[in-house]
């Protein structure tokens, strides 16, 4: 049935003119959803592609679901792409994207919809909701300065779900055949955070944001706070018993059985349900929690509710801070969550803090930030790691007072306007790319991490390899423990994977000074890049799940990343019915990611924008991140050609190398080499000639080679 | 109604009498009302005793983890369509709220004497005496009339509503699950168990206690379960 | 496990040696955290790098122990504890983890005593 | 309108009115205790037997009522074409079922949804449902009884049987005529070939409505084949939608101008009251169903 995995309908809210609109989703369908569907609706709406900061009402912000979402494929059935210009990046804020998980994009399909495009600026505040077919705008001045909890909490209210659970029935309408549910609307909101308009993130349920990208501040900027979703309806795939049976397979071949965890298994997507949180929890009594679908649920739900579904970063930033003050480590997870929950309800994405506290504590010490200071601040900073300064900071924020008026526009945008230019050249201000924080895998070790970021416009945060082939071994190293698989093995099962740019090819997968710019490298990168765009962002796959390249729960270690009972592919034809191969899936990302890079060119990027911040290139990761850590592990022959797991040393990247290796890259992608722009060749290959027209329309397509 | 209600003219065209068929008519008429009347005092009641299912789900609150799995592979399994709204088994979650009381599991109890069996007039909803006495709706029969869904005393109703069909349908613990590419039922998989990432939800084939409602709500957790960090105890 | 007897200072040593240390003479240690990476959280206090030593199933300490040792030594200024690190630190029979969750134990001891001295329970 | 047609229509109304307000107590009725559960009380379920001697009901009536023959008034310048027998047998079959028809659609047919939002709204559509089939199959059977004692008037019914024109073309030619686009023109009997048409499809709707409406009823106290149930639920669904169709088209060709006398002359009205049509527009109409009064001597 043509209409296997998709809902049928594109849900368009007109803000300007209050209008919601249906659009028919068949033209769409080469997208595959997520990332390519936001991306190609982006294309269609946007009438203006050359804007630069998405807090733009011309800006158009697509929340998108895919054909995945609302089934059982694992870990696949509950996320949603969030796609638009972004704000607060450097230095450009490009067209950019994220994704939450949760509930939102199950229930999005259940009421009948692929994705919700937003265009246009409301006159005033105003939430949207949305009953299967029903969508009304609805005054949201009364919400308007709520937190994020109590957003939800308040919209649940006006839709009649109580809190709590054990809720009987409920109608979606006056008629039992207009739909009935026992769940809850979900409701993706922002806090004060994005009504002013600093780049902040979008919350779902207590633990679900989409934090990079800022669209927080897009939606505040549009006046929207809140869309709740609730839907009654079904999703119809082409081969329910293959969906079943495939999702029985994976859990007893693939996972950990959940009574009985391997906690040292390499089976990297298949652990099972482990909370993913820094932090001494503040209670043992607790559960998992998981995004719809997910075979182990990496969140979790304490018996004090404050602190549920926090996880992750927004865990940890601020650990190191608050332990100069407490003792007890449970002390000092408490003054780490709390400051997360601050976080949560004020709607920011702590991610960037990794980076900006440490920077903004040392201008403090360095008598440049302060009361007195050339940078005025009255926030208490000898009380950093208190939650008191944390509120105090967020508060500043939120409220562009103190230094939150100048943080309010971006960090690097502050670092500028403050004439710090300097601490990019030292590497005190750690932003190495785009003016985003570094995630803590340093480009100059982990290249394919920093490689993935530079060609694509946001911190790369896919960790595919780096769980597959850091984290695996290291954990075994770190306790002196046998390697589960032997980097030899470990490489080929990998390798065996990177069609069609590089099936088989080791040496892509080799992380020694020697190969940092080598074509290998090159085509790892855009195998990893096109893996992500189709797979993970398109079908809405989780990044902490998939890539699974190998695992030790199966003979052979075969992960079930492009396996023939639960691979990709499996899910893409058991639910749609096309029977497309693995690499199909890639080659499709390959055209998403042309699509992407169409967008950056109209936006103005050349490959000269393409840049590391100078520490980069200047300083040795050396003493400021692998020095004190012995052992940051990756594969890497010997001199006989033997793989080993080696200590990759202190490092930098060479500039004039670097460029080097874009070039190849932008060979290797069919683009023009001086300006990293797409070419009609390139792009007619794909049957995207639409692109090609409108890049010639305005001077910008690449000069074929 | 009477001949004086007619005129004279049209009482002059009143039809011939046929006093043989209308006698018939009349004995006719009265032999069947009385017929009925008195066959409606010999009707059978309510079905006699109810015999026990066979098999029954249980849940463990503390452990699910909300992923609604099993609500998707249920409704897949019976309908070929994933749906929350269609799922025999409803998760219900407040991600606000304390530990346990932030997730709710309403698996449907196979109850004894079930109510929403005694509720179908037409016997659609019924044990399937062959099948383990598994309390299911037969879909061929049901004539919507809804008393199922009003009869379960549980909240949520166990009983669901197909909009699309105007029928009532409920857990046979996937007796009917036509789409699971196994056999389902007593004897058989229940796709809830089997799907379960964290296995909260057991079959057993003890009647829990049914004086209380949760005598279905179980303890699931192994020793593996506190080895990755969960626990009841502080 | 062995027991490290540590000579008792004077209270005013003691409390020198616990407390905080100018921000420029911090420690430069870290955490790796699966999977959202290394996040850099230098130390000023014998307190923090106690904290800072713990290990759980998630993260792990990202502290280099030479560096560790001299910064005890000379910044700290607890040149007895700065020995026993080393000789510690250097046992390579045992896994980075177990010196780790030594190191952690040792420096436990030592806080422990030293605010016994210098009467500070809660440091 | 003529005084016993009211009487009857009154007293009829009434029990009908009287039935629904019971019905809707009914439906909100709900005993307590452990396996009962909020259940409202359905007339279907507790009293199934009803139908059925509400068929018989209507046998009776049928021997209790005595016919007019129609006749020409001379004097008076109109034509009986309905007695008293004649109409109230239409209307009450027709009054009950346009309220079956829409209880039964606000159940829910096929494609068209459900209007209720509870089990109790549900069951006092079902209630409102039971009440107008009791009164429409005394109506129904009450028709089958007058035609077993007076089968004539059942062939004036009946193509080729009661006026020998082919009735496609008699009713094509009709039509056809009205709309001006044919010069010639048809003789009809008391029933012109489209209303003998009309008639049969009205009956092809009756009948299985009624026979699968009373299985759903026995399903009660006798259990089918499920097969079988299954059939006549979707039995009694399809006809139900067949006879919309159908009402749509007779509500409309009954009230038409040009019939509009013979309408008055069934609900009661018109010249004279009771059943009675002109003359001149029966002349105009039915020429021929005149012409056989006339050879038959019903003129008074």
């Amino acid at each position: 049935m043509i209409n296997d995995g998709w809902a049928g309908h594109i849900l368009h809210l007109d803000l300007t003119e209050l209008k919601a609109k249906a659009i028919s989703a068949a033209n769409y369908k080469r997208w595959g959803g997520g990332h390519g569907l936001g991306t190609a609706l982006f294309w269609d709406y946007c009438e203006d592609k050359t804007l630069t900061d998405g807090r733009d009402p011309r800006n158009v912000c697509v929340l998108s679901s895919s054909p995945f979402c609302g089934t059982p494929v694992p870990s696949g059935g509950g996320r949603t792409e969030v796609t638009g210009i972004g704000t607060g990046q450097w230095p450009i804020s490009w067209y950019t994207r994220s994704n939450f998980g949760g509930r939102f994009s199950s229930m999005m399909k259940y009421a009948g919809w692929d994705a919700i495009v937003i265009t246009g600026k409301a006159e005033h505040p105003v939430w949207v909701d949305i009953r299967n077919g029903d969508v009304a705008f609805v005054d949201a001045r009364t919400l308007w300065g709520k937190d994020t909890h109590a957003t939800q909490e308040a919209v649940w209210a006006e839709i009649g779900m109580r809190r709590g659970t054990k809720s009987a029935w409920k109608l979606l309408r006056n008629t039992i055949d207009a739909g009935r549910t026992t769940q809850k609307p979900a409701v993706l909101c922002i806090g004060p955070i994005g009504e002013n308009s600093v780049h902040g993130a979008l919350i779902n349920d207590a633990g679900n944001g989409a934090g990079q990208g800022g669209f927080g501040s897009v939606w505040g900027s549009k006046n929207l706070k809140a869309v709740s979703i609730l839907g009654a309806g079904e999703v119809h795939v082409a081969d329910p018993a293959g969906l079943i049976q495939a999702r029985f397979i994976t859990k007893e071949k693939y996972v950990d059985d959940p009574d009985k965890p391997d906690l040292t298994g390499w089976t990297g997507m298949a652990t099972g349900a482990i909370t993913v949180a820094f932090s001494a929890p503040p209670t043992h009594k607790r559960r998992p929690q998981a995004c719809q679908s997910c075979i182990g649920g990496c969140r979790t739900r304490y018996a004090n509710g404050k602190h549920n579904e926090q996880s992750c970063q927004e865990t940890a930033w601020y650990g190191a801070f608050a332990r100069r003050f407490y003792q007890d480590p449970v002390d000092i997870g408490n003054a780490n969550l709390d400051a997360a929950h601050a976080a949560a309800l004020t709607g920011i994405n702590t991610y960037g803090l990794n980076s900006a506290l440490p920077w903004l504590e040392y201008l403090y010490h360095e008598g440049v930030l302060g009361p007195n200071g050339k940078i005025k601040s009255e926030l208490p900073w000898e009380q950093l790691g208190r939650p008191e300064f944390a509120a105090a900071f967020f508060d500043c924020i939120a409220q562009r007072t103190d230094i939150g008026a100048d943080l309010a526009e971006g960090y690097l945008q502050a670092l500028h306007k403050w004439g710090r230019e300097e601490d990019l050249e030292s590497g005190e201000a750690d932003f190495p790319y785009w003016g985003m924080a570094n995630h803590g895998y340093d480009p100059r070790s982990e290249l394919e991490w920093g490689y993935g970021t530079l060609m694509s416009e946001r911190d790369f945060n896919s960790h595919d390899l780096n769980n597959h082939l850091f984290w695996a071994p290291f954990g075994s190293a770190v306790s002196a423990k046998p390697m589960r698989i032997e980097a030899e093995r470990a490489v080929e099962l990998v390798a065996e994977r990177l069609g069609p740019y590089a099936k088989g090819r080791k040496e892509c997968l080799d992380y020694t000074e020697s190969n940092m710019y080598s074509e290998a490298l090159a085509q790892l990168v855009r195998w990893h890049l096109h893996y992500g765009r189709f797979w993970k962002n398109s079908c809405g796959l989780c990044d902490f799940k998939w890539a699974n390249f190998f695992n030790t729960n199966t003979n052979g270690y075969w992960g079930a990343t492009g396996s023939e009972d639960a691979g990709e592919q499996v899910w893409w034809r058991v639910v749609t019915g096309e029977d497309m191969s693995f690499e199909d899936g890639i080659e499709r990302g390959r055209q998403i990611y042309n699509l992407d890079n169409a967008i950056w060119t109209l936006q103005g990027r050349h490959r000269d924008l393409c840049k590391f911040a100078p520490y980069i290139y200047k300083k040795d990761v050396q003493g400021f991140n692998l020095g004190m850590f012995p052992f940051f592990f990756w594969p890497a022959p010997d001199e006989n050609g033997k793989w080993e797991y080696r200590e990759i040393g202190s490092r930098h990247l060479d500039e004039a190398r670097v460029e080097e290796w874009k070039s190849t890259f932008y060979g290797l992608e069919g683009w023009d080499a001086k300006t990293g722009w797409p070419t009609r060749r390139t792009l007619e290959t794909m049957d995207m000639a639409f692109v090609a027209d409108e890049l010639e329309a305005v001077g910008k397509l690449g000069a074929e080679r | 109604m009477s001949i004086d209600d007619l005129d004279e003219k049209e009482r002059a065209m009143l039809e011939p009498e046929n006093p043989g068929r209308r006698k018939f008519m009349l004995f006719t008429g009265m032999a069947g009302v009385a017929g009925f009347l008195a066959g409606s005092f010999l009707l059978p009641g309510k079905l006699e005793a109810m015999p026990d299912s066979k098999g029954f789900l249980v849940v463990d609150l503390n452990k699910c983890q909300g992923c609604g799995s099993c609500m998707m592979v249920c409704s897949l399994g019976h309908h070929g369509a994933a749906s929350q709204s269609l799922s025999r088994i409803q998760i219900q979650q407040d991600p606000f709220a304390n530990y346990p009381d932030d997730v709710f599991m309403a698996p449907c109890h196979q109850c004894e004497d079930a109510p929403c069996v005694q509720a179908c007039p037409v016997a659609a909803n019924r044990p399937a005496m062959e099948l383990g006495n598994v309390r299911m709706i037969d879909q061929e029969r049901c004539i919507g009339c809804e008393q199922c869904i009003n009869a379960c005393q549980f909240t949520p109703s166990r009983v669901q509503w197909d909009p699309k069909r105007h029928k009532a349908q409920k857990c046979d613990l996937c007796t009917d699950a036509l789409y699971l590419g196994e056999y389902g039922g007593i004897g058989g998989t229940q796709a809830c168990v089997k799907v379960c990432p964290v296995n909260a939800i057991s079959f057993t084939i003890e009647m829990p206690d049914q004086s209380r409602e949760d005598s279905y709500q179980v303890n699931l957790r192994g020793k593996g379960w506190y080895a990755r960090g969960f626990s009841d105890k502080d | 496990m062995m027991l490290h007897e540590f000579s008792a200072p004077s209270p005013k040593q003691a409390s020198e040696i616990l407390s905080m240390v100018p921000y420029r003479q911090r420690l430069k240690v870290g955490r790796m955290r699966w999977p959202s990476g290394f996040m850099p959280a230098p130390v000023r206090s014998l307190h923090e790098v106690h904290i800072s030593l713990m290990i759980d199933e998630k993260s792990t300490p990202a502290i280099h122990f030479p560096s560790l040792s001299v910064w005890v030594d000379k910044v700290v200024g607890d040149s007895e504890l700065a020995r026993v690190i080393d000789t510690c630190a250097s046992d390579d029979d045992n896994s980075y983890a177990d010196r780790c969750r030594e190191l952690h134990e040792i420096i436990g001891m030592r806080l422990a005593q030293l605010r016994e001295i210098a009467d500070l329970s809660d440091f | 309108m003529h005084r016993q047609g009211l009487r009857i229509f009154l007293v009829l109304s009434g029990v009908f009115v009287a039935a629904i307000g019971v019905g809707y107590y009914a439906a909100r009725f709900q005993p307590t205790g452990r396996g009962v559960g909020q259940a409202p009380y359905l007339f279907f379920d507790h009293l199934p037997w009803m139908p059925f001697v509400a068929a018989f009901l209507g046998i009776i009536l049928s021997s209790m009522t005595r016919r007019v023959a129609c006749y020409i008034d001379r004097d008076g310048e109109r034509v009986l074409r309905f007695d008293f027998v004649a109409r109230l047998n239409h209307w009450l079959i027709a009054l009950p079922c346009i309220v079956v028809i829409f209880s039964g659609l606000a159940l829910g047919v096929f494609f068209i949804p459900r209007l209720t939002p509870d089990g109790q709204a549900t069951a006092f559509l079902f209630n409102i449902h039971f009440v107008a089939v009791v009164f429409m199959l005394v109506g129904f059977f009450y028709l089958l009884g007058n035609w077993v004692l007076s089968p004539r008037r059942l062939f004036a019914f009946i193509p080729f049987v009661g006026g020998k024109a082919n009735p496609i073309y008699e009713g094509l030619i009709f039509y056809l005529h009205r709309a001006g686009l044919t010069k010639r023109t048809v003789h009809p009997d008391k029933f012109e070939g489209s209303e003998q048409l009309a008639f049969l499809m009205a009956m092809a709707c009756l009948f299985p409505l009624v026979i699968s409406g009373f299985f759903k009823v026995a399903a009660r106290f006798y259990e089918f084949p499920a097969g079988l149930s299954h059939f006549m639920n979707l039995t009694h669904e399809f006809f139900t939608l067949a006879l919309v169709f159908y009402l749509i088209m007779h509500i409309p060709l009954t009230t038409a101008p040009w019939i509009f006398a013979g309408f008055k002359a069934m609900v009661g009205m018109g010249k004279g009251g009771g059943g009675y049509v002109p003359l001149d527009w029966a002349k105009e109409e039915n020429p021929d169903w005149i012409k056989h009064l006339e050879a038959e001597g019903k003129v008074k």
